[in-house]
């Protein structure tokens, strides 16, 4: 503040022009931001991670000078609860209206105080409909037939998400002897399991290394847009995990206006339905849709149907009982 | 294995690095049991003839046998032949002792029988009580003295010594060279033997080489060599530097008649290669030459007017430098003080007469016209090349 | 890039240290254990070159998917030099590892120095805290060293992952530049030192010429693991320092393009480039043996 | 003496300071706040839970609760498991560079030994990743080295090779080379030829001279080899997941999932510890051993 | 800079390795412009006492003065010394040239007189042409050369030579002596010389000191230590192997009488340390003994009844073996073939006397008791203790 006191303004609009985004890489495509820096004149920069926990951790150190950043959902709790992100002022984002009353309000962040969602999807899995016929279930991953064929997520929490689906439990269970149950199963389909893998998992599948790849429906709807014969993408019914990544201001953000003159300009639905277009990747924004390619429109496994959504559960953050399961994942592993 | 006479047959061996040639076209035989010596200036091949022999250095033409079996083939670990390096090569890693049993179990040497082994080589050499240090903890000397124990511990049929008693004090080496004779007299080892120490090769020596520029010049018993120089280079090599010229006035009876320039004449055996008329060389060893105050030339004994240079004491001997009245050098070895000898003493500076004995003329080939040291690589036989050195 | 043959007085290789044995061997007969030598040398380049071949091969792959082959494009290169983000972040890694090596370089070698040498109280301590950034898992060095840069507020930036890497492969040189110095033979530096050289002129002109290899295998390695280093980088770096390893691994979420595998073919081409280019400036005063008149 | 010894002292102390600066500053003080942080219990949500009564806390040895649990059999089982494989890796890539490296150090002509160092490392040079991706497709059910041993006649029906322990000694292997390889070719570059003459000569075949001096007198490269292999491999993880199908846990993932999954920092750096005191503790004991054995000590 | 005579001044110097003395409590000091010489057996401390004057090694206690200033504090690079290494220390990594023109820049030698200078060092070595060679491309005694000519190139004040031509042969090894002196006596250089060539040594040095289990045993001229050993140690080192005892009769104007144990007499001048009826034992040199057939004892000169049991031929001249009745055994040389003198020839196996002269007698001081190797670190002050080689 001193600083600003008897530096001239010239250092405050340098300062002002600028903005430092923290992103998951091919999150946003570069001519959306070379758009907004022509409209405004701000500087954006632009930098990439590849888990929450980076991010977790590049935000509690407090050196990181980010302006905004796009953490999941359950992470969105977390960085809540560690005060590491400011709540939004609503009123500074006219195109606040535009979201999808679907997504907004959720668990994770009650009446969207700290976050805005940004993209959103589903892990199903993926599988060779030419050789296993149409599959609509968590069965298939317990399928003794299916032995060596069949490829997990390396996730503690996605695997054991799509067991306790398949047990008719939530995502988020806690009692000590579901999981139990759970991790035996899952001690049980290690040997059915060819990999674990959760960055490679539709070339895997595309490839037919496996039938059946566990997995974000990003990546796998893409493959499947290719072969749409001989693959396919399924939330099974018992229902599946819905995760969305969510657009945060950092507690420490130093570019907090420019922040929202961004936000607001990527809840413009000409300007969101270019990013979804680009990335291939489901927004939350209503009006987009009029300009979002069919193809991706109208792709289920990028926009599922309100049932299949409806099913979903979003994963939280489950405290102390994440050491638990923690335990169990390196007993399967270790077995 | 072969039971020829010969223990090392050296045939039109050759050594090229690059363009220089090391070793040119050498052949020679050592006996069954003989010490037979490699002499030569600094640079002249020795060590490469020698490490061409063992199998370190691949002869780049020529062919090397030992007891009659062609070694081309042999690698160096299966031939009955060891080495002691110009440099040692001790291993850094190992003791003493273990450097010293290093090549035992290839012996097939009972576990029992090394350390009696060791101590006998040990003693050999006079390193009792070094047994366990490490190479970097000894003295020059000592670490010679523990590359010779290592190879003289395996008893092979074929020892090279590559200078092994350089290093050494002359007590300690007297001490080792007559350790080392014995053991070839109980072993009958054959040992090839380079040395720069001429009373070395002289004692211990059967047979001596002298090579000049990759080449030998002369190979004969040790008392030849010192004796009977056939080359210039040769004469002067084994310390003989004084040389005459004469003219053959005429050859009877297995004698020649020698006219000096300055028209003394003397008689000397005929060496059978030289024509009357002819004008030769010969040469004098400076311990049998003598000053006199008379001249003796009337007695057929040759006698030369010179004046005296410089006297320098050396020990055992004195050397007196004189020149003659052409400016020609020679050197005299005068041993110090005998007793009772009353000798005219001669003052530096005055003159005297240059006297010897007709016997202990030695003519010598005479000399090429001087070759420039790229000629070394030349295929001209038996004739010397200029050392690199000279 | 550190390439051997940067710098210009000293040749990487230095000849043959005063063995007795001659050097340059005469065409002597190729015995079975240089075949054997040369055979094995040459599996272990296979070895080390298929999946490179792979990697470059689906540079030119038409689809994205890197299981199958649909055919040969440029297409890759071209999104490549329009992809600004790649290319910022080959420029900083590049940088990183250039820095990088060249200090913990210097700063090994010198630690290398005083343990092969001197014997000081604290060499025990001092080995110890060499051992430690290879002992310990990268992703504890990582999560320590950011809350410490939260601690003492640096702000995350290239300079930070600078000083990462720096604290990291100091190790790594000191280790190999250690196994180098180890049985070095001292009278040589005694000899210089009696002739006028001061410690310094000592060691450039004595030392350092003898060490190179080391110290050049230790910058390898150092640029090695630097240039591809990911666990640590991922902590410390803030922003405008996202490095390719980074940004590669982000990209696993939507999806690793071939893009990626171009970069890294142009790296290697490159590479290449400035090796040829170094082989041919060093070109060796071979020693040639008395070329006498 | 005292003088001489003052100013060698000096000098070493120059030239460990740059490296206490750096390491000092940027290493270990931040591993000592580790250290604080792996007696510390997790957090909810990752942080540290606050400790009301310090004293009570520690009285009670709840400092130490990380590491009690980080030996219970569950685990020990997963360290020996990596200890194995990173001992196998260090030994296969041993016998793999020590030849390759003596080629390039001693048999190459002198031109080409920066030229043939230079290929060693710069395959290193591309992405980990793409690279580990590569070799998946070389091992793949249909991948290029099936269609190899197919094509050769070796097998007549694929091999499984990919997600098996054999690709995880590939990948692993490959990955550790160079760090055997340059320490090797460093130590053995210096390497007397004419020791190994001498030991020829002393009647000991190619293959005796080879393990009796050439062996020793490297020993310092192997050493620095081993080190610069052997620990790296005890804490690796990805190489095996992806390669191996991550179908097992290593001490690595281990630690990895402790920061990056189970977001309990103070576990993951309790392992941590441990396993280094233990390496230290190994080198510790290797160095008194060569000291005992009045050998130059190579660490 | 002081100008106090002496160049080295050497005080109370000891040098410990572990429990190991090497060095052993040396005090001596070299004038300006010496050529002094070290003399010693093998493992004797030579190399350790030049390293210490060098700077190399730092003693364990006492202090080294040069030009009379403290070293202790001088690093070596700064002190006004060359060294010639025992085992060469070149520079592997540079050429001959390299090698020898390392030091000029600290010497500020201007650029342009670099080739110069090298081309006159490398004469002087006779190593002309290899100046583009690497040392790994030179024989053995080729690299001692240019270990010699780097030193020389820098024209120290003070040359450290550690055996610099003991691989040099020795026509070679005489022209470089000669290039040595001439070289002192321009530049006034202060020579402290090792070698084990003891005609070397003689001829090159102005004094001598012999050293035996790190010690100095005398420090003398050259031809005192060579003619008048003071010890039994210096005498049979310098190659005075013949041992006699004798008891003295009486002490008379400067003489001394002395009695043989088979009763002959004889005078000789008194050195002054010792007694009438005490027990001596003395010294001749084997050059200066002589073989007759008659008895001479009569005649004042000291006569011996002995057996030949050998003669060796060793070049210049020959060494006869005699063994007395009592089991002695002496040796003497005799040089060979001195043209016109005839003399009795004696059969290996024969009788003859073995005789002296009085004045070629040398007392020497009494050997303390055996002392065991260890006792080498007993602070016995001026005692030769038995060398670990002995
Ligand atoms: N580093 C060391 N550790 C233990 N003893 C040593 C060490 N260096 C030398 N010595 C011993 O010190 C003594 C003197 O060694 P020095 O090298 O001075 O002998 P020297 O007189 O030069 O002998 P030489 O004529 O053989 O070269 C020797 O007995 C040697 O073994
Ligand atoms: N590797 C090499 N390359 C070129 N020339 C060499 C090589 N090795 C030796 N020479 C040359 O070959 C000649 C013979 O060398 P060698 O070592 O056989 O000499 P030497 O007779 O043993 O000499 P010294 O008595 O000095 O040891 C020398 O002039 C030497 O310079
Ligand atoms: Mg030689
Ligand atoms: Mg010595």
């Amino acid at each position: 503040a001193r600083k600003a006191d008897d530096a001239p303004a010239a250092t405050q609009a340098k300062d002002a022009g600028k903005l430092n985004i923290y992103i998951w890489s091919a999150y946003l495509p570069k001519e959306v931001i070379d758009k907004f820096s022509a409209q405004t004149g701000i500087q954006v920069n632009f930098d990439v991670y590849d888990s929450n926990e980076a991010l977790l951790e590049k935000l509690q150190s407090g050196v990181a000078d980010y302006d905004l950043v796009v953490p999941s959902d359950y992470m969105v709790k977390i960085l809540v609860a560690e005060k590491l992100i400011q709540p939004i002022d609503h009123a500074k984002l006219p195109n606040i209206a535009n979201l999808d009353p679907r997504f907004l309000d959720k668990k994770f962040d009650p009446k969207n105080q700290y976050s805005l969602p940004y993209f959103w999807g589903t892990t199903g899995f993926g599988y060779n409909k030419a050789k296993l016929g149409t599959l609509d279930s968590w069965q298939a991953i317990f399928d003794p037939k299916n032995k060596g064929r069949i490829l997990m997520l390396d996730d503690m929490r996605e695997v054991f998400g799509a067991t306790l689906k398949s047990m008719g439990k939530s995502l988020n269970e806690t009692d000590p002897a579901v999981l139990k149950q759970a991790a035996d199963l899952l001690k049980k389909q290690k040997k059915l399991v060819a990999t674990y893998n959760s960055g490679d998992f539709a070339n895997i599948l595309a490839a037919g290394d496996v039938d059946i790849a566990h997995g974000y429906n990003g990546q796998l709807a893409e493959v499947v847009a290719k072969e749409p014969e001989k693959l396919a993408y399924v939330v099974p019914k018992e229902g599946a995990t819905l995760w969305m990544d969510n657009v945060c201001l950092p507690a420490k953000a130093r570019n907090v206006e420019n922040a929202y003159k961004f936000l607001n300009y990527i809840m413009e639905a000409e300007v969101n339905a270019e990013i979804v277009n680009g990335v291939s990747y489901a927004s939350a924004n209503v009006p987009a849709k009029k300009f979002i390619s069919p193809e991706i429109l109208n792709d289920p496994s990028i926009y599922p149907s309100d049932e299949v959504i409806g099913r979903c559960e979003f994963l939280e953050d489950i405290g102390d009982t994440t050491t638990l399961l923690d335990e169990y994942w390196t007993e399967i592993k270790a077995q | 294995m072969s039971s020829t006479e010969f223990s090392v047959e050296i045939d039109h061996v050759s050594k090229h690095f690059g363009n220089f040639v090391a070793v040119d076209d050498v052949s020679l035989t050592v006996r069954r049991g003989e010490f037979f010596s490699l002499l030569g200036p600094s640079g002249c091949g020795k060590t490469t003839l020698l490490r061409m022999i063992g199998g370190f250095e691949i002869p780049t033409s020529g062919a090397i046998r030992v007891n009659g079996v062609d070694m081309t083939e042999v690698p160096v670990h299966k031939r009955p032949i060891n080495m002691v390096f110009q440099a040692y090569a001790l291993f850094p890693h190992l003791t003493v002792a273990e450097n010293i049993s290093f090549g035992f179990r290839y012996k097939n040497y009972p576990h029992a029988e090394y350390e009696q082994r060791i101590d006998k080589a040990v003693a050999l050499v006079r390193m009792g009580g070094f047994e366990a240090r490490y190479p970097s903890q000894l003295s020059g000397g000592q670490r010679q003295r523990v590359a010779l124990a290592r190879a003289l511990a395996l008893e092979p049929q074929v020892l090279l010594l590559d200078e092994p008693l350089g290093a050494l004090d002359q007590k300690l080496r007297k001490e080792v060279q007559v350790e080392l004779k014995n053991l070839q007299r109980k072993l009958g080892i054959t040992f090839v033997f380079v040395t720069h120490d001429q009373e070395e090769a002289l004692t211990m020596s059967d047979r001596i080489a002298v090579m000049n520029a990759g080449r030998v010049e002369q190979l004969d018993s040790s008392s030849q060599v010192f004796e009977y120089p056939q080359t210039e280079f040769v004469a002067q090599f084994m310390g003989a530097s004084n040389f005459f010229s004469a003219t053959v006035r005429g050859i009877a009876e297995g004698f020649l008649s020698l006219a000096m320039p300055d028209g003394d004449t003397f008689t000397v055996p005929d060496p059978g290669r030289v024509a009357a008329g002819e004008s030769v060389r010969f040469v004098v060893r400076p311990e049998k030459l003598d000053l006199r105050s008379r001249d003796l030339s009337s007695h057929g004994i040759p006698s030369m007017a010179v004046t005296i240079e410089d006297r320098v004491y050396q020990g055992v001997s004195t050397v007196w430098v004189v020149t003659s009245s052409t400016g020609e050098r020679f050197v005299i070895y005068e041993q110090n003080e005998k007793p009772f000898e009353e000798r005219g003493k001669f003052a530096v500076g005055g003159t005297a007469y240059l006297c010897w004995s007709p016997r202990h003329t030695v003519l010598i080939r005479p000399e090429p016209a001087e070759i420039p040291p790229a000629a070394a690589a030349s295929p001209l036989p038996h004739q010397a090349g200029a050392a690199p050195d000279a | 890039m550190n390439l051997p043959a940067e710098s210009p007085r000293v040749d990487l290789v230095p000849r043959p240290v005063g063995r007795l044995a001659p050097v340059p061997r005469p065409a002597r007969p190729v015995s079975w254990e240089r075949r054997l030598l040369a055979t094995h040398s040459l599996l272990v380049y296979l070895f080390l070159y298929v999946p490179i071949v792979i990697l470059i091969l689906y540079s030119f792959n038409r689809s994205k998917q890197t299981a199958a082959w649909e055919g040969f494009t440029f297409n890759w290169y071209l999104r490549l030099f329009h992809n600004d983000l790649i290319l910022r972040a080959v420029k900083n890694s590049l940088v990183v590892a250039t820095i990088t090596t060249v200090l913990a370089t210097i700063i090994g070698t010198l630690a290398a120095l005083a343990l092969a040498r001197g014997k000081f109280r604290g060499k025990g301590s001092t080995q110890a805290a060499l051992y430690m950034p290879i002992i310990i898992p990268e992703i504890v060095i990582g999560a320590a060293l950011v809350t410490f840069f939260g601690v003492v507020e640096m702000r995350l930036g290239l300079t930070t992952v600078v000083i990462a890497h720096v604290a990291f492969c100091i190790s790594y040189v000191a280790i190999v530049v250690r196994a180098r110095l180890a049985g070095f033979d001292r009278s040589l530096e005694e000899a210089a030192n009696d002739l006028g050289a001061g410690p310094w002129d000592t060691f450039r002109r004595v030392t350092l010429p003898i060490i190179l290899p080391g110290i050049v295998a230790g910058a390898l390695l150092v640029f090695t693991i630097s240039i591809d280093d990911y666990v640590i980088t991922s902590f410390v770096a803030g922003v405008g320092a996202t490095t390719l390893p980074i940004q590669i691994y982000s990209m696993l979420k939507v999806g690793v393009t071939p893009e990626v595998n171009a970069v890294s073919t142009l790296l290697l081409l490159l590479t290449v480039v400035l090796i040829a280019i170094a082989q041919r400036v060093q070109q060796e005063p071979t020693p040639k043996g008395g070329t006498k008149k | 003496m005292p003088e001489e010894n003052r100013r060698r002292g000096v000098i070493a102390y120059l030239q460990v300071l740059p490296t206490w600066m750096v390491l000092g500053i940027f290493f270990v003080l931040p591993l000592v706040i580790m250290l604080v942080i792996s007696f510390g219990q997790r957090g909810t949500y990752g942080g540290l839970k606050p400790i009301e009564d310090l004293w009570a806390y520690v009285s009670a040895g709840g400092f130490l609760a990380n590491y009690r649990r980080s030996i219970e059999p569950l685990y020990l089982s997963i360290y020996w498991r990596s200890l194995w494989m990173a001992v196998v890796t260090t030994l296969l890539c041993l016998v793999v560079s020590y030849p390759i490296a003596y080629y390039i150090a001693v048999v190459a002509p002198a031109r080409f030994k920066n030229l043939l160092l230079g290929l060693v490392v710069i395959p290193f040079w591309t992405s980990f990743l793409i690279r580990t991706y590569a070799w998946m497709l070389i091992l793949r059910t249909e991948g290029l080295l099936n269609s190899v041993l197919l094509g050769a006649g070796v097998t007549d029906q694929p091999l499984n090779l990919l997600y098996t322990d054999f690709a995880v000694m590939i990948g692993l292997v490959y990955g550790e080379l160079p760090f055997m390889i340059l320490p090797l070719y460093a130590s053995l570059e210096k390497l007397d030829l004419g020791l190994l003459e001498a030991s020829l000569d002393l009647g000991a075949n190619k293959v005796a001279t080879f393990f009796r001096v050439t062996v020793p007198l490297t020993m310092p490269g192997i050493v620095a080899g081993i080190i610069l292999v052997f620990i790296p491999s005890i804490g690796q993880f990805v190489v095996s997941d992806l390669l191996g199908g991550a179908k097992s846990i290593l001490a690595g993932n281990l630690i990895q999932n402790q920061f990056a999954i189970a977001r309990n920092k103070p576990f993951g750096a309790a392992i941590a510890f441990e396993l280094t005191a233990v390496v230290l503790v190994l080198l510790f004991a290797y160095a008194m051993y060569t000291k005992r054995k009045g050998q130059e000590v190579l660490l």
